[in-house]
């Protein structure tokens, strides 16, 4: 495969590292840190466009920055999965930006600037790790995500944030300390190389026993990914600032972590190698079992954010499930997933947080009849919630096409039962919300009649994105092509 | 506790005793300690340095360097006790007496002070009369081993003796003023301020030495370079530097040895002690 | 036995040394009042400066100065006419050292005391704890 | 010049007495007489690694006596690195104390500046010399001039701290002196080079076996490895800032490096590791230090006595890795003694700052430090995560090797060490941060009260240098690897 090296991934880390001197430096007014803020995101997703082209043709762009030690330094390569990532990331932390301002300023919520600040260092570290061409800079870019997050998800500074910033530290950094570093490490003294390479690393080092435990402590530790039961941190995050849950909790942070998973299962071990120890089932085992129970789970959540919590923990799963069918379809609806998921599931947070902002009600059983107060927010919902549930015409129906494709090529009936069901599940837990704000009497209705929607850069992101999620379903293309391309080099080896 | 320490300590001494088992007799002269460098020293020292004594020359031209840090010890412990113990805030009550009457006054009042002369006398707190025996024959006494103790520096290159022996005499010597008069008699006599610039002018005349002899483009405490600052003496270079160096050294650890010596008995108000 | 006996004289600056020794350590670690401490270091370095001046002793040599009439024949020096002059030498600056150390002991002993009048280990245990 | 490798100690030693000459002449001339020889010594030391790089180890004979009749400087790439590391953190520290040392010491503060040159020259010294018992008389300078430093800190606590560490370092430069004298008594030389000569073949000898012993006992007592380590947070804790900030960082890591050069230069690798076998005992002593450290830090209530516990773990790094006996182990731990130096200088001096302008640092009088004292913080927050070693600051890169050394070894039980001690780390430091972020005393979660904290910064002086160090722990990290190939890997050849 041809490489190219070029200095635009790391630019595109970079940039939005740079602006956040410029951010502090203006706090004071408030105009000029969101146009550096705008700014460094349009730099950003430009950066990552201009990349497409050179993906979308078979190439890689390759960058070495920091020799460690041999097989280990720190180094980016663009391939398709990572650009896959990156457009997403990229292009929804322009409109989660234009979201935050009116949300921030709509409740008029204080430190703002360092919100903004670690807000661009996590994207940063996102883009940095759909970047990354080894594992041990996705790891470094994975723990200073993990960090940058840290003040984000406590931004109130109250008893409440603190708890729930405990638990996901605890969560988040145990992990990774404690499971990704030993296995990291591991894989570096068995092998002496920890670069994704398209058929794993290993050769004949690694016992069936060994190779399960290190592919546990792998999954289980890259704890972002919200495998049960490591998953709890993510409604405890929920505390956060709304534009926090939306980019971070459904987009970057969670997506890292499957992102990683799915790294680590195609570069670190490789697909042959998976299958000739059938392990591949032990992860969609676990995969399964989680979005089964956190889809129950989710039934039973009346706080919004809360059930979108527990949805994303399901949905998360769907990538793993996909990727560890091990087989084309399967892999490509997975991948598939983390786009179409993302435009989905921040949409539906987007509707969450304008529905706090315009009416300050956070519970599901307070927003009945709220369809008549916000249509538009309501149908962006709808179209977000079809995107989850996978129905057409919406880009989720895609995915999750691909995903059934997959089991069936697979032959794996559990896992198509498993998709099946939890689909009726999504269904279940979402389409109450939608009926009950707009199919309601005068009486059940707690609102009045009257159209007042949440400040226009609230409504506008979310529109825009429930747009997305909808075009999706015509349009896949670059999406589609870029995951087809990404497990063409997984499992062509 | 003990019976702890006392296992630890035959434990410790056992094992020391088992380093020794494989150790040549006591004063065998073929050990390997006595061959080696130490023969070295003593079938080149006079050819080299011109110095007849063989410790001198180890002390203060082979091995200059340690000895330059031994004297920073001193130097350090000196300051050491400066810094941690001197006090310089004045005593809140003075007592004197009066010389003609051999009245005792006790002023409470610190801002009050009477002077010195004549008429009055310092006294300290707990007071003993000065004993006319001991002070006669400390102050003949006295002269005598301050002349030892430049005796002792000044050979140290002939005879046993050098800078730190000497400096210990002649800071004995001061040390032996207070005791015999009173502490006040020495720091009146001995400044805190000249002490103080004796002890770090002496290591410094050590070091300086060095740096000399950097200057002239030697190595460090490289003596040979010297030669030229000394015409005609080029021979006996070596033993020269090592005279300046202790010279050097004596003056450290006078001004060291006092030093600890005022602020310990004083407990570093530097009024009355010991 | 006589074995043992003679290995025993043969070497007994060690036996005389590593017994000064444990007696210093021993007065470190066990004695509570710090100037007995202090002293039992200063024994404990003392040990040290004996076992070193016996490894520099030769039997039947003199001390390592030349005398002016051995200069002034040209006589050849022998190094077993003279014991050895660097073990002295390094004592001398372990010596420095004690008495330094030992010095600036005295010193905190005296601050110690100032501030909380007593030496005693267990006692200054107890007000620490109080504080 | 010919002369930097003396020039590096002799600068400093003779303008630590010119200072104090001129405190009873011209007192405010001491502080520039001592900076300007630490200058000129760091400025030696660079050029002196230098030279080393470009043409092997270099030699210096003390009063141009050859070894073994003289007294010998033998620089490798080892200490030239120690030298450059020791001056240069010397040099910034006296430049950032320069307040805080007038505000704790006062009156006497010139004269001080003495006895913290003394202390350098004896560290630079230790860590130049080619000669045994020059070791020890610089050992002793070091020792005498920290007990005097550390009574100056607490006017309380400070001389029982001080009289406890005499106690306990004049055992430990005791052994030290017993095993060089068992050692000449074997030998017949001083000189590391020497001795090493003539040692080689005599596996089997009572008399070289208790010198190893004894020396090694000595060093350890001195570097307060765990069972020795109890005079050490006392000491540093109630010393003042500017020399708990120096020794901190040096004392223990200079240690370290008399430990390698002990065990590499004179007794070998052969010796111990092949004759005596001492490996294993020594890495479970390890094993327990690292976490000895990290669970006696986890009682603390005071913050810099919290930090020295800290420092007793991270000794059980170093030493663990240098017996290790591979190539790996070793070079985590030479480069852990760089890391951990710069990481701990990073984080005293943060605390330093704190001191100075709160005096008193129990964990619960940092409430709301985020606010008062951004930039100090962000100097914290960054060496904190290099001692739990989130990557790229550099505290991850040694542990990286330190564990890949474990692993070949198979002390899994030190890798497991090492991994929990980062837990225990970062549970430490989250709970200051915590404290720090969240009590910021007296607003809940109410958003019109948060008006912009009064900032109460630290002197600018000390905030640059704190802010340089801890930027510097990241571009240590960056570039381990370049240190580890030129001039570690170079060295253990």
């Amino acid at each position: 495969m041809e490489t190219i090296i070029s200095i635009k991934p790391l630019l595109a880390v970079l940039v939005s590292l740079l602006v956040i001197p410029m951010l502090v430096s203006s706090s004071g007014k408030p105009n000029v840190r969101e146009s550096w803020t705008f700014m460094a995101g349009i730099i950003k997703f430009l950066l990552v466009v201009s990349m497409l082209p050179v993906i979308l043709s078979g190439k890689q762009i390759a960058l070495t920055l920091f020799k460690i030690a041999p097989g280990a330094d720190i180094a980016f390569r663009v391939d398709a999965l990572g650009m896959l990532f990156a457009l997403v990331a990229s292009s929804l932390y322009i409109i989660t930006s234009m979201y935050s301002i009116g949300y921030m300023r709509g409740l008029n919520e204080h430190g703002q600037t360092r919100f903004v600040s670690f807000f661009a260092l996590a994207i940063s570290a996102t883009i940095g790790a759909a970047f990354s061409a080894n594992l041990l800079t996705l790891y470094l870019f994975y723990e200073i995500l993990s960090l940058a997050t840290y003040p984000l998800v406590t931004h109130h500074q109250d008893a409440n944030s603190r708890i729930s910033g405990r638990k996901y530290l605890i969560f988040i950094l145990g992990t990774s300390i404690g499971l990704v570093l030993p296995a990291m490490i591991y894989c570096y003294h068995a092998t002496g190389t920890l670069e994704f390479a398209g058929g794993g690393i290993f050769s004949g080092q690694l016992s069936k026993p060994s190779a399960t435990v290190l592919l546990l402590m792998f999954v289980f530790g890259f704890a972002k990914a919200g495998i049960m039961p490591v998953h709890s941190w993510l409604p405890a995050a929920m505390v956060a600032p709304t534009p926090v849950s939306a980019l971070l909790h459904a987009v970057a942070v969670v997506k890292v972590g499957a992102f990683s998973i799915v790294r680590v299962i195609t570069g670190i071990f490789g697909v042959d190698f998976l299958l000739s120890f059938h392990l591949g089932a032990v992860v969609a085992a676990i995969a399964s079992v989680t979005i089964l129970v956190s889809s129950c789970i989710a039934l039973t959540q009346d706080e919004f954010k809360r059930r979108l919590a527990y949805s994303t923990i399901g949905q998360l799963s769907y990538i793993i499930l996909g990727v560890a069918l091990l087989s084309p379809k399967g892999m490509t609806g997975g991948i598939l997933h983390i786009a179409m998921h993302a435009f989905g599931k921040i949409t539906l947070f987007f509707c969450a947080g304008a529905i706090f902002v315009a009416t300050g009600k956070k519970y599901i059983s307070q927003m009945v009849g709220i369809g008549k107060r916000m249509p538009l927010t309501m149908i962006a919902f709808l179209i977000g919630a079809m995107s989850i549930i996978g129905l057409p015409p919406t880009g989720g129906f895609i995915s999750k096409w691909y995903l059934v494709l997959g089991t069936l090529e697979g032959d794996q009936m559990i896992m198509l039962f498993v998709l099946l069901s939890s689909s009726l599940l999504n269904a279940a837990y979402f389409m109450p919300i939608f009926y009950k704000a707009f199919f309601c009497t005068k009486e059940e209705s707690m609102f009045e009649d009257k159209i007042e929607e949440a400040p226009m850069m609230c409504v506008v992101p979310l529109l825009i994105t429930a747009l997305i999620s909808f075009a999706l379903f015509f349009f896949p293309q670059p999406f589609l092509d870029l995951a087809q391309l990404a497990v063409k080099g997984f499992i062509g080896g | 506790m003990r019976i702890l320490a006392f296992i630890v300590v035959c434990l410790t001494g056992a094992f020391l005793l088992y380093g020794t088992s494989e150790f040549p007799d006591w004063g065998d002269p073929n050990s390997p300690a006595s061959l080696h460098v130490a023969a070295y020293y003593i079938e080149k020292t006079y050819e080299e340095t011109h110095a007849p004594n063989f410790v001198t020359a180890v002390v203060t031209d082979y091995r200059g360097f340690d000895t330059m840090f031994e004297t920073a010890v001193i130097f350090t412990a000196g300051i050491g006790c400066f810094l941690l113990l001197r006090d310089f805030r004045g005593k809140k009550e003075h007592y004197y007496h009066h010389i003609p009457t051999g009245v005792i006054l006790h002023i409470k009042d610190e801002k009050k002070s009477l002077t010195i002369g004549k008429e009055f006398g310092y006294m300290d707190k707990e007071w003993v009369p000065p004993d006319l025996i001991n002070k006669t024959v400390c102050r003949i006494l006295i002269p005598f081993i301050q002349i030892y103790a430049l005796y002792v520096v000044a050979h140290g290159d002939y005879s046993p003796g050098g800078g730190f022996q000497g400096g210990v005499i002649f800071g004995s010597s001061l040390i032996l003023l207070a005791i015999s008069y009173d502490l006040k008699t020495l720091v009146k006599r001995v400044s805190e301020r000249l002490l103080g610039i004796f002890a770090a002018l002496g290591v410094l005349i050590y070091a300086g030495t060095g740096v000399l002899c950097l200057v002239m483009g030697g190595n460090f405490l490289d003596y040979g370079v010297l030669a030229p600052l000394f015409p005609g003496m080029a021979d006996h270079i070596r033993a020269l530097g090592m005279l300046v160096v202790e010279i050097g050294v004596g003056i450290a650890v006078m001004a060291v040895m006092t030093i600890i010596y005022i602020n310990i008995v004083s407990e570093g108000r530097h009024d009355e002690g010991l | 036995m006589s074995d043992v006996l003679s290995l025993i004289i043969a070497k007994y600056n060690y036996w005389l040394y590593v017994i000064l020794m444990m007696i210093g350590l021993y007065g470190m670690i066990a004695k509570n009042n710090l100037i007995k401490k202090v002293v039992g270091m200063n024994i404990f370095q003392t040990a040290i400066i004996l076992f070193y001046v016996s490894i520099g002793y030769k039997t039947n040599a003199g001390i390592p100065i030349i005398t002016t009439a051995d200069t002034a024949h040209g006589v050849v020096v022998k190094a077993a006419d003279y014991i050895n002059p660097l073990t002295s030498c390094l004592m001398l600056t372990a010596i420095v050292v004690s008495v330094a150390t030992f010095g600036y002991a005295m010193a905190l002993a005296v601050r110690i005391y100032q501030r909380y009048q007593t030496l005693e280990e267990d006692e200054l245990r107890m007000r620490l704890s109080e504080e | 010049m010919e002369n930097y490798p003396a020039l590096i100690v002799v600068a400093p030693f003779v303008t630590g007495l010119l200072a104090g000459l001129f405190v009873w002449i011209e007192k405010r001339l001491s502080y520039p007489i001592v900076l300007a020889g630490l200058f000129i010594s760091s400025f030696s030391a660079v050029q002196v690694l230098i030279r080393v790089m470009e043409s092997g180890p270099i030699q210096y004979k003390m009063g141009g006596w050859s070894p073994p009749i003289g007294i010998e400087y033998r620089i490798d790439l080892l200490n030239a690195m120690v030298l450059c590391l020791v001056s240069g953190i010397a040099f910034l520290n006296l430049i950032a104390s320069y307040r805080s040392a007038e505000k704790e010491i006062g009156d006497r503060v010139s004269s001080y500046y003495t006895v913290y040159n003394l202390f350098l020259t004896g560290l630079l010294g230790v860590t130049i010399t080619g000669d045994l018992f020059n070791l020890y008389v610089l050992i002793e300078i070091t020792s005498l001039t920290s007990y005097a430093q550390v009574a100056m800190g607490d006017r309380d606590r400070g001389p029982l701290a001080s009289l406890n560490y005499i106690f306990i370092g004049v055992i430990g430069a005791s052994f030290y002196l017993l095993g060089v004298g068992y050692l000449y008594m074997y030998t017949g030389s001083l000189n590391m080079a020497d001795v090493a000569v003539l040692i080689k073949g005599s596996q089997g000898s009572s008399t070289v076996l208790v010198a190893f012993i004894l020396c090694i006992l000595g060093i350890w007592i001195k570097m307060a490895l765990f069972p020795f380590h109890v005079w050490l947070p006392n000491a540093y804790t109630y010393s003042p800032v500017i020399f708990a900030r120096v020794v901190a960082p040096l004392m223990t890591k200079v240690m370290v490096y008399i430990m390698l050069r002990l065990m590499i230069t004179v007794f070998g690798y052969d010796y111990i590791f092949n004759t005596l076998n001492l490996s294993d005992a020594v890495v479970w002593l390890a094993t327990i230090a690292v976490l000895a450290g990290g669970v006696m830090a986890l009682a603390q209530k005071n913050l810099k006595k919290m930090l020295t516990y800290i420092i007793v773990s991270e000794i059980g790094y170093m030493v663990g890795g240098a017996w290790m006996g591979n190539q790996l182990g070793m070079t985590g731990a030479i480069l852990h003694i760089l890391n951990d130096a710069l990481m701990t200088f990073a984080l005293f001096l943060a605390v330093g700052n704190m001191v100075y302008r709160i005096d008193r640092v129990d964990i619960t009088d940092l409430k709301g430090l985020f606010g008062k004292m951004p930039w100090t913080m962000a100097g914290f927050v960054l060496a904190a995560f290099s001692i739990v070693g989130v990557p790229p600051t550099c505290g991850f890169f040694s542990k990286w090797y330190l564990i890949l050394g474990a692993m070949e070894k198979g002390a899994y039980h030190f890798a497991a060490a090492l991994i929990i001690s980062s837990l225990i780390c970062a549970v430490l430091f989250f709970k200051v941060f915590e404290i720090c972020f969240f009590e910021s005393g007296s607003h809940g979660h109410d958003h019109s009260s948060h008006g912009p904290v009064a900032i109460e910064e630290a002197p600018v002086s000390m905030l640059i240098i704190s802010g340089l160090v801890s930027l510097s722990l990241i571009v240590a990290g960056f570039y381990s690897g370049a240190i580890v190939n030129t001039i570690i890997l170079p060295f253990l050849k």
